[in-house]
């Protein structure tokens, strides 16, 4: 249950904030945070498509764990990738699998579970357990 | 038997006795009350945006996507399509799957005309690439016939509907989509008639399309569903073109999203679509068992009682059937019967009920049909068995 | 300035600025008293029998049309198409019209999705058929291009935009009719945003087609108008087969009935339509002369009080828009501006509001719009200024 | 204003009726005594179509007058044909053209004006008006 702490955790880091507008200044600190996503990453093949933003994702499996880093042309977006990032990186397929992603329900920024059907994060959170379903073999994604 | 119409406030203003539910239902007070709360609590474009109201109303949107998938048991929730109603429905099928597709349709004899111009319109014409399914003496479809027709065109696409709208007669969907595809051919249900009456599951029946309207199962007016198989909607061209329905666009090329998106151009009609959420709750929360011995109760008793008026022709004796029932009197015009019967506050319909190859094979030009639904009771056909009597004496 | 908000059962609810009006309008009451009146007081299928419910309904429909006729100032009530939306109507005129007839098609390049995929879809392809007019830098439309192109293809059918639903910038739709008839084309006009903020007479365009939305006019969702010139809709194809299109239906052989019927296959929108009607009343009750001069107020002061603003660029520096504004700040992703001002309770829209050809022209993969209409007001203005410096700050 | 006198007259019979259905009754009376129309007029050529009922129309005129007969399939459709035989036949081209059809919203009856696009009485009317007008040589049918 290693996610669900880093949600937890992440979680509550937000909830000190009582002015939304402080939240988002958070988020937007946790953008600049980001480090670039190498240039040879942001190509159409790594693009995750939203309708208001881009996200480029790269992810790969180092000794049964899964990596990501991601990048965005928008700066909120880029801290919600961060936040995505902190979440899911290192993580096992299992533990992936087994935290259903509505668990990010609980960080209360709809910017993330959408029912948009073109937001970059929200692809980008998809990708991810896309990713983590071909590493299981699975087919269900 | 329990009396449903509190729940549907048309019932406060109109003392009516409406038995025209197969032409339109009355509407629940919970779905009147969700249109009212998108607009007035979050009334914004879907889709497209990155607000708060328009992702409100993007939510309730896909949850009404959902909850049609659970209420017919699809697979998934991208096998469910909004369209403006069976009609439209029935027509994107015809024009970007059918058509250039399959060189054979196959129809039965009880079709509506909605099930049947949308085919002309693509280039099926009876004689040529057109077969109807002949049918038995009580208008049910004659499976022998049905097979040989498929064996001699195979790879056909088979349109017909789940419930007759003009006799209740209900067919054997499960048999007729078995057979269908043992001859390679696929098949669309028009359920138009049958979704407010029949359980239905569409992952059991099999079937490959199957299509219905909001308006006919206590939701809003302008909304429709195309349930389809994934992997066949998503062969299916888009049908009209426009926002929201595109994943890139340029002058030279543009791209299209993937099913259900694809066939959804354009603003839709994101009330209709939220408040059908509320009338399919509406249908579950009273649950198929209780609505079927509701309708079978009314409409046995109905039958039972109409076969006692001398000189009314019924046009089935089959037991087979629901929601409607048709019938003529003998020498006298539906039409008459139909105004007498509406003077005496009593809504039903006479005509052809745009079923007229059907009534050109029997020989009449058109009918009275009675139609039943959750709000009707028992001492609403007394009534009216009364009234029509009245009718008769006053114009034989 | 008059505040109209209290016209708006949605601002009882929602303490929000709403700027996003050009994506779909807020309601006023009495539209949404008249969608409730049909729904509890005559809900009942439409032109189709003789009962004194459905008459009613289909007068009430009916009544709908002659109502938009007189208020676009058609010459006859069967010129009124009644349509899902605006891109319905494209895609009726692209696929029944259109499609064989025309060898060259003619847009701007200011063209919504909904104004370009309908003809790709029906074989228009830029540098074949399909020709772009070039822009002024004001992104105006370059009229000696525009008459140079049609010199070049007479007989083409030209679709262009009344007002841009990305720059509110106003085509000159007399000239570009008066000019397209001049070269034996033919002409529709895409008025999604002008009517809500012109007073259209279709006469005096002299427009063929005329296509637009209820729902961006404070009209219910899934409603829209195809006006079309008597002669021409007569020449237009049946586009969707069913149910009440019809004059006889046979298997071999079906026949059609005139416009407007002819287009209007199967069960309509019957709620909405009726509840258009009450949209159209609106308008005419507040007048265009109102609406024009309280539009123009709010749009010249956003206009004044944004170019204040360091790093922020308009796209246009013309007077002659309407309705909408849209903007980027230098070095910022126009969704951050979005999101942050929808944290402050201010919805408007961000990205490339489906003109993707357009943004791409303009090297931008989205922009920030604002769009006002009749209950927006000018201290809503000075508090997204404000909002929108605090999120720039944010951001920088 | 003859025309006018004659929806006069019979409104005023019409509404000697208390009851709805005893004014039916009437109206079926009515299609019973209506003379049955020649069967050479009863072809698709002088048929007027309608959803619910046939009607079939011959019109002529004789010295300066317009005459109608008609019949139908239905008795209650006979009825109100009748009724609208007794108001416009034997009148000029200017006297029907000079009442507009809307004055039968006096008698009641809304089977005779309704918005339906297909109800046979309705298309009498309609076919009476343009006989009306073909004669006067107008082109505003
Ligand atoms: C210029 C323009 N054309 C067409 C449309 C499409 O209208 P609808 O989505 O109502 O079909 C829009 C709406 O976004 C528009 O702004
Ligand atoms: C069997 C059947 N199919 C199709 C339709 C057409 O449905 P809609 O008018 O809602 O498109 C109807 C409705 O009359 C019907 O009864």
């Amino acid at each position: 249950m290693i996610i669900r702490e880093r949600i937890k955790e992440i979680s509550n880091n937000l909830s000190l904030f009582d002015d939304v507008m402080q939240k988002y200044e958070y988020i937007i600190e946790l953008g600049h945070e980001l480090p670039s996503l190498d240039n040879k990453y942001k190509t159409d093949a790594y693009r995750v498509k939203g309708c208001q933003s881009n996200v480029w994702l790269n992810a790969y499996e180092k000794e049964d764990k899964l990596f990501f880093e991601a990048d965005s042309d928008a700066l909120i977006v880029r801290g919600l990738v961060n936040i995505l990032i902190s979440i899911y990186s290192s993580n096992s397929v299992g533990e992936i699998l087994n935290s259903p992603s509505t668990l990010l329900e609980e960080l209360g920024l709809n910017e993330i579970i959408t029912a948009g059907r073109q937001n970059g994060v929200n692809s980008m959170l998809k990708r991810i357990y896309q990713f983590a379903h071909s590493k299981k073999g699975g087919i269900n994604v | 038997m329990k009396n449903y119409k509190n729940d549907f406030p048309f019932f406060e203003n109109v003392s009516d006795i409406y038995f025209d539910s197969a032409a339109t239902s009355q509407k629940p007070k919970a779905v009147l009350d969700k249109l009212k709360e998108y607009y007035t609590s979050y009334c914004a474009n879907t889709h497209r945006g990155s607000h708060d109201l328009g992702n409100r109303a993007t939510r309730e949107y896909e949850e009404a996507r959902e909850t049609t998938r659970e209420f017919i048991n699809a697979q998934q929730t991208e096998e469910i399509v909004f369209t403006k109603g069976t009609t439209e429905a029935i027509n994107l099928i015809a024009s970007s799957f059918v058509s250039q597709r399959f060189k054979t349709l196959i129809l039965s004899r009880l079709e509506h005309h909605s099930n049947i111009v949308p085919w002309q319109l693509n280039g099926f014409k009876e004689g040529e690439n057109l077969f109807i399914i002949p049918m038995n003496d009580d208008l049910s479809i004659n499976l022998k016939a049905y097979k040989e027709l498929l064996k001699e065109h195979p790879n056909s696409f088979v349109s017909v509907t789940h419930v007759s709208n003009a006799f209740g007669i209900i067919n054997p969907v499960r048999e007729l989509t078995y057979l269908a595809h043992k001859y390679d051919s696929t098949i669309l249900v028009d359920g138009a008639q049958a979704i407010a009456h029949i359980d239905v599951d569409v992952k059991e029946l099999n079937v490959d399309f199957y299509v219905f309207s909001a308006h006919k199962m206590f939701g809003p007016t302008g909304v429709g569903v195309l349930y389809g198989k994934y992997e066949l909607l998503n062969q299916t061209k888009p049908y009209q073109g426009g926002g929201t329905m595109i994943d890139d666009v340029s002058f030279e090329k543009t791209t299209y999203l993937n099913p259900p998106h694809r066939f959804e151009a354009g603003t839709q009609n994101i009330a209709g679509v939220i408040g059908f959420k509320e009338a399919i709750k509406y249908i579950n929360d009273i649950g198929y068992n209780e609505i079927v011995r509701h309708d079978m109760q009314l409409i046995r008793y109905a039958n039972s009682e109409l076969k006692k008026i001398d000189s009314l022709r019924l046009f089935t004796d089959s037991d087979n059937i629901c929601g409607n029932i048709s019938f003529n009197i003998d020498g006298i015009h539906h039409n008459d019967i139909g105004v007498l019967l509406d003077k005496q506050h009593i809504t039903l319909r006479t005509g052809h009920h745009c079923a007229l190859p059907a009534m050109k094979y029997l020989g009449v030009d058109g009918s009275v049909r009675v139609s039943f639904t959750i709000y009707n009771t028992i001492e609403e056909i007394d009534i009216f068995i009364k009234a029509l009597i009245r009718a008769i004496g006053m114009l034989k």
